[in-house]
């Protein structure tokens, strides 16, 4: 059963990681994804809206499709929404298999698909006052997609 | 039924939801959005290129054609850019 | 340049994950692998053997070849040897970039090579005091073999 | 020249390195194989199915042909299980 959350808080990586091992003899190796906020063209800060209720939703059928498709021993989702400013983490992935390609194959697949298919939406925010909202792009169709063919 | 709106959608009608009582001809996503067009200059402009927008019914991603009714929430918004 | 290191000690993951976005504006995501030591069949420990001298040079040149095929902001590979005990961890890969194909796809290929171009043994001790010498596995060869044909 | 011998190679040899001086036929590390089987049981048993057993030269792994002179380091073990 995979963990879920979509909180406007940081999160502590550290307790995540440790929280898939607790009680467990058989993980064997747990892969990781840190999304950052990057200071592109002097970036202020990033803000995401999300749509509460169709989020967690969403979160968890990717989730759940992850834990069919790999043998995993736990997974972990979580997405900040609101205000993020450069260097902040935006969304962490954590998954845990005796395995490790379960593990690194799954975590791929999780982010690829968080960035198509969770109702989030970023919008860049400049020292100026200025912002825009980002732009899907089609390089994470493509990343999206290359797991449904899989 | 109750419509929401997320991102440069809501940005450009300038509300987040409203509850709308379209008549019987509405009857699936994409008759909708012309409907909701009609509603002011705002809606006329975020539902001008309607390929742009993307919709959700009952929190569950939809094409153009699935059928809406008094009792769903439907959601219009830009192509996801969370991760 | 990466930052290798083969140690006894366990190592901080969250130290090692601030140290490669410290003074950069420019990480978009950061993927990590830990590899842990399980419980299988009881095992009492596992105790890691290495090539001193020749260890850090291959682990090295493992990185040299990351960096050379995905653009990263950086890397660190951390490969304990000694007694290890179940659940504690025994590698860590980390790998930043602006973006996260490159972060992802180079931290698997960093796993896959050490499994195989890594000079270490592992022997599994039980608790009645046997041991065995852990055989390499032929999927590990394949896991690796992927990489040269990219 | 230097040998060393790690994880069950080094356990059947009974040591984990030792200062060599092979004859002068011994001249690449296919032939330091079978030369230093001859030294003792324990070496006669780490070196018997030669295919179970990898070599490394001045710290690069290496083939079975590749040569080695009298002040090279030359490394056998068994295929590594590290990661």
């Amino acid at each position: 059963m995979a963990t879920i959350r979509v909180q406007e808080a940081p999160f502590d990586q550290q307790a995540e990681h440790a929280a898939l091992m607790a009680g467990r003899a058989d993980v064997g190796g747990i892969a990781a994804f840190t999304g950052i906020c990057r200071a592109d063209d002097g970036l202020a800060a990033l803000v995401l809206e999300h749509y509460p209720g169709m989020t967690e939703r969403a979160l968890a059928e990717i989730a759940a499709e992850a834990e069919r498709r790999w043998s995993l021993t736990g997974c972990t989702v979580i997405h900040r929404f609101g205000r993020i400013g450069p260097g902040e983490p935006i969304v962490l992935v954590l998954t845990a298999s005796a395995h490790r390609q379960a593990a690194l194959e799954s975590c791929a697949f999780l982010i690829d698909w968080l960035k198509t298919g969770a109702p989030f939406w970023k919008r860049e925010e400049f020292p100026d006052g200025t912002g825009r909202w980002v732009d899907a792009k089609a390089e994470d169709d493509a990343a999206a997609e290359r797991w449904r063919r899989a | 039924m109750r419509v929401m709106y997320f991102a440069w959608v809501r940005h450009k009608i300038g509300i987040s939801q409203e509850e709308v009582s379209p008549p019987a001809d509405v009857t699936d996503v994409a008759s909708l959005m012309r409907w909701l067009a009609g509603r002011s200059p705002g809606h006329a402009e975020a539902f001008a290129q309607p390929a742009h927008v993307r919709a959700a019914v009952n929190h569950a991603f939809c094409q153009p054609d699935h059928p809406v009714g008094p009792d769903d929430e439907i959601a219009f918004f830009p192509p996801v850019t969370g991760g």
